[in-house]
């Protein structure tokens, strides 16, 4: 994937270090230092990331991050659809992440699926007395309420953790009792910087209590990969899935969108891991690769041009078979996503696009918002690490802003002095941004719609795209009195 | 092969469809629900947040404010996503990102540096800090740490500096509330008292309420009878802005100096009784004039007594143009009436809502069959029971104390009504038992515009009996025969 | 066997099950839309009525009036009904109950007779007259008949009898409005033009508007320019009257000596110009001040356009509460075109009403694609074909002039839109098409309170979205798939 | 069904005649003295009518009558479910009957059933130059358009009795030509003084064009008997009929509620009519009576009392096999009416009732009232005739207010002075009354609910009649302000 490099008209490295400067002069000296290396123009010849990233927030600036536990029950553990997902502590980070990721999940819900909210509501006495007496009985009740999850998952909140709760013990303890994986998941929000740890930390719970102690029912084919990284945000893992199978594989297990517990458990037995979201998944691909010889390959599933890439370096990996089959699968999407094209570019060529968001979206999407005429004008990580902006700093044009940890001081500085025509960020900037006549739409969250990945999302991407933008709503935004 | 748990490897397993049938419907019977009812430890889906929350909703009532979370910042990421799906607004407030070394060192440094940042770049005229759970278990300080943070510098010694402590582990979202509302008017009125002086004014605390409807409908109320008030908090700007394509941090709220003059006020009203009981503690014995509880004006006869009390400690008739408006609502119910006459409501959400919903579905001649609160008291109870009592529409109701929505669920499906009223995290359990859920309180991430809608007041009145009734004549039209399908409903 | 039809007695037939299910399948089908559409004399399930009805309500607009059909009691009935019916109020008139023995001697006996009875019965201060068809075709004189009626005592001399020709088989419902408003105003106005004299007030001619919140939300935007104003005709008390125990024959109406001085007034707007287009010519031609004509102000554009000619007319800023309100549409609309955006509508409804239906629809960037007036004008079709072209969101989309609702349902079988707009009478179409219908307009006989909210202004945008939005996010939640049922939408 | 003379506490002749006395004094002289004689105290002791009736309204009164279209179209024709019903004349009274009156259809719309709106929609042009062409077009156009419907009936409106169009002329002429029985009814509505001349002329067309069109394909049997005058509003014909054919019988065709054009053809083959509607069908009977000998007998099906008199009444017409059924249906439904019974009169004991309808309900619906312990206060009809005014005497109480052809005027007046706890009468009276905070409920209709007839109707009519009359919003009218 290495394009040449693009410019856009009118951003200089030297115009937006000006703006990066304008935009720091508000802050207090501390703070300004604090902030200034995580803030520069993209220098995509360096090939090395131009900002620092994964440090603490700055203290009271705003920033958009989550904690350890919205990593763990938010991204890894809450799609796991046939486990009981225990929020263990008080009742309010359970009830913040019911239902707010759209992590799509097959299955009856209380049934086989279990997108609720359980949580062992720690009351003041739990705190002063310890709670994992309440833990052995809640987790005696879940398995017993709920006969045919696959294994429950106890993900500890602050307090857990500092009133030194042993919850591995009593994991270990009830796992024999109740003949039932019990996975303690010591992802505490106050550990680490951001939502970023509680990936690591859950990627390592996996490894020691989950993989490796299934193996798949069904015999081995040398077609048989895993989707790792792939949340089913509106239907991502449906879409891809169906596309992966298209080209002639066999898709295992899917880590963790719509995911099954005893499939990822099994997921060592694979050929290939095929990863999406490199930032909260790459801990177990290493594992995997490392521990079982597995291979792993990054690969972007948004818009015709990366897609198309993908499953090209997909293939490669294969026989002849998939590779004849990958390029029919190809040649028959093309000219579907070209009528997409035809249909939407004329209405978005040469509109400008802020990200800002998390995970892979900051780069993997810029090329299908290309695909789609527009230009990316900045983008940055919530949570990211080192590696992400390297993979970042080529896919953006060169000079344009990257920001890591973006105080909401900062992106509406850069929103002022940019004039994107979109800016793709999350819930909490959305109404921001809308409230200054700005089309927006949630990146996390695809915005209520999708899916985007793959063939079955790029119709959906460009039409969402398009009607944020070109809503007749925001013309009406400026009264004529 | 073996593993961290030391469990055999076995394969995969698949659930067959009729195992999983068996349990669907297991899981609807009345044996299940005696199991469910049995749980002593484990929480399913409960109808209430923690305290922080509750308490940045407080502090965006006031004017140039800046809800400050001393804790975690994904804590504060939560609660501002809340309020952002909720209203679709901005919900603008900061933390101070504490981390692992707070835990060993304390939060003083993220506090102080926290406050000098937030200060220079949001430029609030006041900053509303409350805590989450992890400076409540480490014992953190914060009257000594805000001493600190003037003393050093960092913020200028006359800046209002309200303080609450929220821990998670205790209350809910209301009664953070209350405990946020109560800083900041002990902060705002101190050595405001002024002996013999009266603003004329009238206090209102309106409690936890999320609906910006409702508070524009007090403020109609008011103005109709010309009463001069100062409402703590006022949400209603902060919460519904224009979009005129210009971002305000700080839209509306209380300003702060009619907020700190609140005490030497004509009389306080609290119509949030349990939202605001430590607030109002506060006011009785701090306050001057007079100081009246009432139940939140949901429902016709609980919106009589509280435009009686206004024209009682106001001295001033009932304006003609909410007598007027009473009329109308009356004439709603009663052309209304036999659509909702008779049928069985389940009702779940905050303990002064759920009074107003039992209220508003008694005077229509609907009976809230199932009454739940995750997170109420028994006073409430004890008030719930006597309000059902009060009507033969109440017979046979029953009020189900500290129970989760899991434990509605098997309500619904093994003592079926017609129709749901709470939050949107009810509609799983309605979509279970086929029935409409009508949203009203707090949360609600899928529907639009419910925040603009009053429902208290007798506007109020109007709004539910037109939601409720026309969205059961739709579920009418929707399945009946086509023999039933009829031109009049 | 014989019979009268000299038809042969055959058995009784039963229509076998695959025939009907034959013919089911046919009438959803493009070849029966193109003979459904050849159709020249047969009319089936129009959207309009005729001229009287419009010409009652008209008359309950005005204070003290009692409207009084010459003519058959049955028709006087049948208006009487439908307005009850489509307001859930009374609609007290009278008619002089003409039978046979009046198509052979004419009716001004019964016209006589009937006015002293109302008279003495009623005691109102105006009675306004209008026909039905069997005057109208027996040629009664009503000028000649009212000359005699005051001659002869039966009404005082100086007691006010406008009278309106509303023969059934011209015009409709909006034409017999217009038809009575313009009889009122000649009568009340006669010879009270003076020259120098201006009230200082605006008038506002609505035009057939059958929704009570929508004279209010004018009442308050005018108010909140601090306008004085005169609405001709104002049924917005006549028709949501409070019930307080009493009733009342004549609630509200326009004052008749405000009516009688709105000839001299400041300014007139018409913002129903298909719906007043007669009384506009007279107030053109008569009226002091300044006449304008607006389209109705339904959406933003219409709104903003609305409030600009007041300020321009009244030399006054728009006021800050409506620039405040403005922002809050606005900021509904963003918040939620995504749920309306590309989805198409059908519309149809009065000309005044389609032209605000697709204006808002565009606004929001949904495609009114099948816009249908069953009663309508070159002119309309010019003009709203101009309104589709102005937008991006009009392309493909077409107007049917003159059709009526079983010309719609070959449209909505054959080329399927997401939603349907208009009164009760499209909800067959509705339901056979599998789509919701929005019921505004006029009449809705199987929905409450639908009248109390507005569809004008801003207000009227902000319930637009939130009634179609909610629901389709209603229908969204009812029928997908447990796998896309989210908490969030 | 001569039961004892009712008596109600404190109501007299005198009381009433002062009542009615007071009521006239607000008319003009002349119109007093038209209005006098319609308005009497009851006297069940004289065997004869206490009012006057059937006469031309009083101009001006505001009276509830409706004209000989409504009585054709909306009463008689209406309901035939199968045939296209064609408004012929100006666009307004098919608009105002269409759908306006709760007769019940099976079928589908449009294919089998025709609930519609068809009018010819004259215009100007049709007033001077005749409708009759027009009418010929639009007649072909319903045929190719609804190839099954099984007739078509042409309802005269006012301008096409005034114009000197002859549409039986064209009938005549279309009915050849498209081999579809068309059905010429001259209800003009100026002629007679309310609805019931349209009955009348109705049933002397359904006379003339359509009885002894058909026979019954299938056999007769000494039990065919036919529906008549049951309009099936909210369902009543299916509650009546399911009844009947419980008890043995077979309904071989219900006049006209769901009814069918073939059915009522051929009615002139069953044994026995039994008719309850009189007022509308009594013509039709006595017409069957006459030509083809087929005896009937007036039921009431409203209240277990009068179901039970009706079915023995009815039974004695029949052999030992029906009698013995009857009684056993008896037995059954008592029991279960018993319940309904103490479910609501305890709620309902002495309560007041007023009633002003049309048809039978002013009389048939006494007793109903009455199992539920309710007093009626005062009764009249909208379009009576004298043998109505008969058969109402001895249902209701002594002295109680009987009215014909009320004005909102008298109504008013009589609710004031005998503050019933319940007014049963129309629309254009029911917000009226609510106004005054009296329960109400519209009775031509049953109120948007349904069945009242027969023992499914019972439970509904008694719960209906609680819920208007205990409904709480009723104490909330009074302000404490």
């Amino acid at each position: 994937m290495s394009s040449p490099v693009k410019t856009v008209d009118g951003i200089t490295k030297e115009s937006t270090q000006k703006m990066i400067d304008e935009a720091l002069e508000a802050y207090p000296e501390k703070g300004k230092k604090k902030r200034a290396p995580h803030l520069a123009p993209n220098d995509p010849g360096s090939g090395s990331a131009c900002v620092k990233s994964n440090r603490k927030t700055v203290p009271g600036v705003m920033s958009a991050r989550g904690c350890a536990y919205a990593g763990a029950k938010g991204v890894v553990w809450g799609p796991i659809r046939d486990m009981v997902h225990v929020s263990h502590g008080p009742v309010g980070c359970g009830w913040y992440s019911w239902g707010t990721r759209r992590n799509l999940m097959t299955g009856v819900n209380g049934v086989t699926q279990f997108a609720m909210q359980f949580t062992s509501d720690f009351q003041e006495k739990d705190i002063v007395y310890g709670g994992d007496k309440k833990l052995a009985v809640l987790l005696k009740e879940a398995k017993e309420l709920f006969p045919l999850a696959k294994g429950i998952s106890v993900l500890s909140e602050c307090p857990v953790g500092l009133i030194g709760d042993d919850i591995n013990a009593v994991a270990k303890t009830m796992s024999k009792e109740l003949d039932l994986p019990v996975i303690p998941c010591n992802c505490e929000g106050f550990r680490g910087v951001s939502q970023s740890l509680g990936h690591h930390i859950s990627n390592d719970t996996i490894r020691d209590y989950i993989i490796e102690t299934r193996e798949f029912a069904e015999p081995e084919t040398p077609y048989d990969i895993a989707l790792i990284g792939d949340y089913n945000i509106g239907g991502d893992v449906w879409s891809v899935k169906a596309l992966l199978e298209e080209c002639g594989l066999n898709v295992k297990a899917t880590w963790t969108g719509d995911g099954e517990m005893e499939r990822i458990a099994a997921t060592h037995k694979v050929k290939l891991n095929v990863i999406h979201c490199y930032r909260s998944m790459n801990y177990m691909c290493k594992v995997m690769e490392e521990k079982y010889g597995i291979p792993w390959i990054e690969l972007n599933f948004f818009g015709p041009t990366k897609i198309r890439e993908s499953l090209r370096k997909l293939a490669e990996r294969f026989d002849e078979a998939i590779k004849a089959k990958v390029e029919k699968v190809i040649a028959r999407y093309d000219a579907m996503m070209q009528k997409v094209i035809d249909t939407y570019r004329p209405r978005l060529e040469g509109k400008k696009v802020m990200l800002y968001v998390g995970g892979l979206r900051p780069r993997h999407t810029v090329g299908a918002y290309e695909d789609l005429g527009m230009v990316v004008v900045g983008s940055g990580y919530e949570f990211a690490h080192n590696d992400d902006y390297e993979r970042t700093s080529p896919e953006m044009p060169d000079a344009t802003v990257i920001y890591d940890d973006a105080s909401e001081h900062e992106l509406e500085h850069f929103v002022h002095a940019l004039k994107p025509d979109l800016v793709a960020s999350g819930i909490k900037e959305k109404y921001v941004f809308q409230k200054m006549g700005l089309p927006f739409r949630q990146m996390h969250s695809w915005d209520y719609s999708g899916p985007y990945h793959g063939y079955q999302g790029f119709p959906v991407f460009a039409r969402d795209i398009d009607m944020a933008v070109n809503s007749p709503t925001w013309k009406l935004v400026k009264s004529p009195f | 092969m073996s593993n961290n748990l030391g469990l055999t490897v076995k394969p995969v397993t698949t659930t067959p469809r009729e195992e999983e049938a068996r349990v669907a419907k297991w899981i609807d019977s009345p044996e299940y629900r005696e199991k469910n009812f049995a749980r002593q430890a484990l929480v399913i889906n409960p109808a209430h947040t923690c305290q922080p929350l509750g308490a940045e909703l407080a502090a965006h009532g006031f004017e140039g404010t800046l809800p400050f979370v001393h804790g975690s910042q994904g804590c504060a990421s939560y609660y501002r996503s809340t309020l952002n799906r909720h209203f679709r607004e901005p919900a603008p407030a900061v933390s101070d990102s504490m981390t692992e070394d707070g835990a060993v060192f304390g939060g003083q440094n993220n506090l102080h540096e926290g406050l000098e940042n937030a200060l220079a770049l949001y430029k609030p005229k006041m900053m509303a800090i409350f805590t989450s759970c992890m400076p409540e278990i480490i014992g953190d300080d914060l009257t000594a740490f805000l001493k600190n943070a003037r003393a050093k510098g960092h913020v200028p010694k006359d800046f209002p500096l309200p303080f609450a402590n929220t821990p998670s582990f205790n209350g809910s979202h209301v009664t953070g509330y209350d405990a946020m509302v109560l800083a900041i008017l002990q902060t705002l009125t101190e050595g405001k008292k002024v002996e013999g002086r009266c603003t004329g004014k009238l206090n209102l605390l309106p409690g936890f309420d999320a609906n910006t409807g409702d508070y524009r409908e007090y403020k109609r109320i008011l103005e109709a009878f010309d009463i001069p008030y100062t409402i703590l908090a006022d949400i209603s700007e902060s919460f519904d802005s224009p979009n005129d394509g210009t971002y305000r941090l700080y839209p509306g709220g209380t300003p702060l100096a009619e907020a700190a003059d609140s005490i030497n006020g004509k009389a306080t009203i609290s119509v949030g009784p349990y939202a605001t009981s430590k607030t109002f503690a506060f006011v009785k014995e701090s306050y001057a004039g007079k100081h009246v509880s009432l139940p939140l004006p949901m429902g016709v006869a609980k919106t009589d007594a509280f435009l009686l009390k206004l024209a009682e400690l106001f001295e001033k008739p009932v304006p003609d143009v909410l007598k007027a408006e009473r009329g109308r609502a009356i004439d709603a119910m009663t052309d209304a009436q036999q659509y909702m006459h008779g049928k069985k409501f389940a009702v779940y959400g905050d303990p002064d809502q759920l009074l107003g919903y039992v209220s508003f579905l008694l005077e229509m001649g609907a009976t809230p069959w199932h009454v739940v609160c995750s997170k109420g008291s028994k006073k409430l109870d004890k008030e719930l029971q006597a309000l059902l009592e009060s009507s033969p529409y109440g017979k046979g109701a029953q009020v189900w104390m500290n129970r989760d929505l899991w434990h509605l669920r098997s309500l619904l499906m093994t003592d079926p009504v017609d129709a749901l009223i709470g939050d949107t995290h009810g509609k799983f359990a309605a979509r279970d038992a086929k029935i409409p859920l009508f949203r009203f309180g707090f949360p609600i991430f899928d529907r639009v515009n419910k925040h603009r809608y009053p429902l208290v007041g007798y506007q109020g009145v109007i709004n539910m009996v037109t939601e409720i009734c026309n969205k059961l004549i739709d579920l009418r039209d929707e399945t009946c025969e086509d023999r039933f399908f009829e031109m009049m409903r």
